[in-house]
């Protein structure tokens, strides 16, 4: 099991090979990327900013506890900050397990908690030269969501 | 006693700081330090009840600081 | 969307660029290996024998049915056939879609559609010697499961 | 008419051979082929209703089969 909170850019396909083993049946890899269009607006670039000593904390809490519950230390996740270009990986989770279920329940976990609980925050950098920080609840409010 | 507040994103930019030191009574809650916060210029944007984290941790607004404690104010997370 | 039935090895991390692309934010990286122990006997190695003509097409139709109910074109899967050693790769599914909860379920959906139909067979072979035609079923049922 | 019958795995083991030409009557079903296929030497252990395919796609056991078919035998598959 490994997390980290990186400034440099995700590898995912390491991560893949970092939890693979002959033990294990099936892996899962989930990444994130940065798109062009977020809720109509086209996206030009962004920038990632994180509480680092607590992220780091906090995602290693969320491995631990996707690893207790679904019975697999083979998790190894990395969550990127500074400025990412469109199509740059912000978040990586590579999962392995011997059956394919728990495999899936943990990668899905995992991104879910990170979303819900992570303190990383998301400036977007639009084509009109304006950039915000994103709110993901009140983005959903206002699509109607 | 005296307490550090972090701020981040669009609360750092409301309040024009990343952190602020704040000298409170003992036996200050977590919501006397955002109250404090929230006095200073820029700080209305603040919710009165926002997300908070004391020395690392998600904590309740009802916890009371201690001396030296790192209170962090936790604006919306947008990771992934 | 691609899909294929291949003798050679499976490069998951190649799937995975195929399907990225600028308006993907998440995509979701499958990937199936030979397990070295399968209900308790110690396996060796194992050889996956397919229906080749039919089984192409039975990929291309679970690609295509989970595309259409899911909302994305961004599939590509590969099956490998032939012999295979312990930890190498039998199965890759790459999907990306827009949102991350569409991603998982399309990949999902693949698998489990793909081990209920594609008419593929393995044969593994176990320490002692011995080998045997895999029935996932019975293996279930052996197993009390 | 003249179908040919595809054997896989442990079901080309029992009959010794990964595919047998049948001839069989006009109007013959699925189930007739099968019949066939069970009564060589090995085919015992066919199931009396296996999964089936014709020309490629999976098919009914009382489906009527053309000359120069393809009928598959589909024992349990094992992908993934």
């Amino acid at each position: 099991m490994r997390t980290a909170i990186v400034s440099r850019a995700i590898d995912p396909a390491a991560l893949l090979r970092e939890v693979e083993s002959h033990g294990s049946g099936a892996s899962i890899l989930f990444v994130g990327t940065v798109r062009d269009v977020n809720d109509g607006r086209p996206v030009e670039g962004l920038e990632y900013k994180a509480y680092d000593a607590m992220a780091e904390r906090e995602l290693a809490a969320i491995a631990a506890e996707a690893a207790a519950r679904f019975g697999t230390e083979r998790i190894v996740v990395e969550h990127r900050t500074g400025r990412l270009a469109l199509g740059e990986t912000s978040v990586a989770i590579a999962v392995s397990h011997a059956h394919r279920g728990a495999a899936y329940e943990a990668s899905r976990c995992i991104i879910e908690e990170l979303k819900r609980r992570l303190p990383v925050w998301k400036r977007e950098e639009y084509a009109d030269g304006t950039r915000e920080w994103v709110d993901p609840a009140r983005a959903r409010a206002e699509a109607g969501r | 006693m005296t307490v550090t507040a972090l701020l981040f994103a669009s609360y750092a930019e409301a309040l024009g700081a990343p952190s602020v030191e704040l000298a409170l009574a003992p036996g200050a809650k977590v919501s006397d330090a955002i109250a404090r916060l929230r006095a200073m210029p820029g700080g209305g944007m603040l919710p009165e009840r926002p997300v908070v984290a004391v020395n690392l941790a998600y904590a309740r607004l009802d916890a009371v600081l201690g001396a030296g404690d790192e209170l962090a104010v936790i604006p919306p997370v947008a990771g992934g």
